[in-house]
């Protein structure tokens, strides 16, 4: 019996991508895709690299029928007010946007700026990174998404923090367009944004809290994102100072030791060749994360360099990696593309 | 003789060496790409093979 | 028992998508993927994007051993001289590269400028378009490989011109700089290549020999090709002058009675949402070719849009889907992915 999922919020691009990954997987079925502007329409009226695929159209948000699994793609804050609705249709509720992300309610009001509307809830949710909860994710029945630069620093980082190895690190994001979503802004307007390389956040953005969250606090952290020329994709350079230095071959020996069994961390450091360290262009549609690192000579401080298509492992990848383990299915099941070069 | 292994002096991966590999031969890492020549068999002993440059001379 | 296949010039842009599409085929085993250049290497070397997904390496070209499929992408001119050698050593050739495409060894050698080097092997090969000779791959042993701006032209317009309703033809395809394949030049230096409108061939592109072999010399056919800022990609914009007017909804049916069976090609022509054209953005890695049409009211012109990804069923997706007839599997397999949006 297969399993049956439906998406609310499907006409954005989290939506999209969940939606372009679930058709297409072997364990499940998509009952219902919800857009209140979209209702009616066929799904390739906004994803139309599904044209062709799907006669799947938009249903609309109060017409949902229950289902075995729940995604849930809308803009922050709408899903914090009404899980309770969204806990009677599924028995499983995989939220991609950031109302369950963080445990602490204190911590998301100040981030976020608003009090959380069901802190009660805060606790039942894992938050979806099966590289640092797959365990608790097997059993699991609400899973938070993951904030796409918080991860991709993570998954960079994480070694040398749970290692204790860490003093400070300053993190810089280089960010594509498709991370602010599918609604247009004036700053998103092509003749603005095309070509810009602009410092979006260079503080105080709110993924931090996630950072905090799964790698502690007993480094500081300093962390700024920056817009560049790219659509898909994030890269993190990731300045980290050690108490004591460290040489490569050591560092390769603590990240092979960390990611050796994870089906979709790649270290790619290479001695040869032009792809000689990640680049988020090779990764677009793939799961994902590759890391790299330097060791700069003489000083403390290592950079990391750590690469993920903002859309997948950063949010719709992750999502169904974590619904795979959820539901004892593969956990690289519908996960398998091994992206484009050139592209 | 099966496939030896050895360890890249670089990055400390196993490198799974041909069934019938012989001196001289180059291998290379299948982590970090270093190209390794085998120096000899019998002690087993790789050495770093000339490399090219990066030329991302940005 | 899986089919065996091989790839001989494995190094390059159409070498590596095949190896991603064969990998990853169904009813495939990749046996050797040879180049001079990169013997010894591991593939993902120059395919960064197939790293971590098999550890096989580069052979020798003088080391392919006898296999059931062999596919070669090697530059133009070097197959036509060393078929028998690959002759021996597969039952089956697929040949990406020019040498056979031309059933006319007097084309061959006016667009290629030298005399064929084996004009008696050119009627052993069938031009591999699926689309136009299906029944004649289903037996072929010989398959040559399609040009990719022909082939964007000639799915798009195949339809007026086999109604025998064109008089003549201006054509302007836009290409990406992958076209050009693995080898920089100065032309294809980032500063020199990034962001320009570069009229490539105005006049004189080979690829208006393979144009009149498939859809005949009853009309006139104008041929020009653009370079813009794109690396994967065609978009043929066909400026059809019809010997009598065509209101749209004959041109539906026309389209739709040619192409409704086609698992590859899609009718995009849209009242709605903002992608109511092809797009070959949309087409990146998938073995699509998306045709729209508008007619110039009060005229007899009908612009017909078409678009593909130049590397795939412009080169190695219309290669497998060759040899997926040729083999008898499903026409589909290994072809399915639906491509990525936004991208």
């Amino acid at each position: 019996m297969t399993t049956t999922v439906s998406i609310i919020g499907g006409a954005g691009y989290v939506g999209g991508e969940l939606l372009r990954l679930l058709l297409f997987h072997p364990n499940v079925t998509v009952r219902q895709i919800t857009s209140a502007s979209q209702t009616g329409r066929f799904v390739h009226t906004v994803h139309p690299n599904l044209r062709g695929q799907t006669m799947l159209k938009f249903s609309h948000p109060d017409s949902v029928e229950p289902c075995d699994v729940l995604f849930i793609a809308q803009p922050h804050g709408v899903t914090g007010a009404a899980i309770e609705k969204y806990a009677a249709i599924a028995e499983r509720i995989i939220d991609t946007a950031a109302d369950f992300r963080l445990r602490d309610a204190a911590a998301y009001e100040r981030w976020y700026g608003a009090p959380h509307p069901n802190p009660q809830w805060l606790e039942k949710f894992v938050y979806g990174l099966p590289e640092r909860h797959r365990a608790e994710l097997q059993s699991a029945r609400y899973v938070s998404g993951v904030g796409c630069n918080a991860t991709v620093t993570n998954l960079g980082i994480a070694p040398l923090a749970d290692a204790g190895l860490l003093e400070s690190v300053v993190t810089e994001v280089k960010v594509g367009s498709s991370e602010a979503g599918g609604r247009p802004t004036d700053s998103s307007h092509h003749p603005e944004r095309s070509g810009s390389v602009r410092s979006f956040k260079p503080t105080g953005h709110r993924h931090q809290a996630e950072i905090r969250q799964e790698l502690g606090n007993n480094f500081d952290l300093h962390f700024s994102v920056t817009a560049i020329e790219m659509v898909r994709g994030a890269l993190a350079t990731s300045h980290c100072f050690l108490k004591d230095p460290l040489p490569e071959k050591e560092l390769w020996k603590l990240y092979r030791a960390a990611y050796r069994d994870e089906p979709f961390i790649r270290l790619v450091k290479s001695r040869v060749g032009i792809h000689r360290y990640p680049d988020p262009k090779l990764l677009a549609g793939t799961n994902f994360c590759d890391i790299g690192f330097a060791v700069d000579a003489g000083t403390n401080r290592v950079v990391v360099i750590s690469a993920i298509d903002n859309l997948m492992k950063g949010a719709a990848g992750s999502a169904v990696q974590a619904m795979n383990l959820m539901c004892g299915f593969d956990e690289r099941a519908g996960l398998g593309f091994p992206g484009l070069h050139p592209i | 003789m099966s496939g030896k292994i050895a360890e890249c002096p670089e990055c400390a991966a196993n490198v799974a060496l041909p069934a019938d590999v012989m001196e001289g031969e180059i291998v290379q890492c299948p982590e970090c790409g270093l190209e390794l020549e085998v120096l000899s068999l019998n002690p087993l002993s790789l050495a770093q093979a000339p490399e090219e440059e990066e030329d991302w001379g940005e």
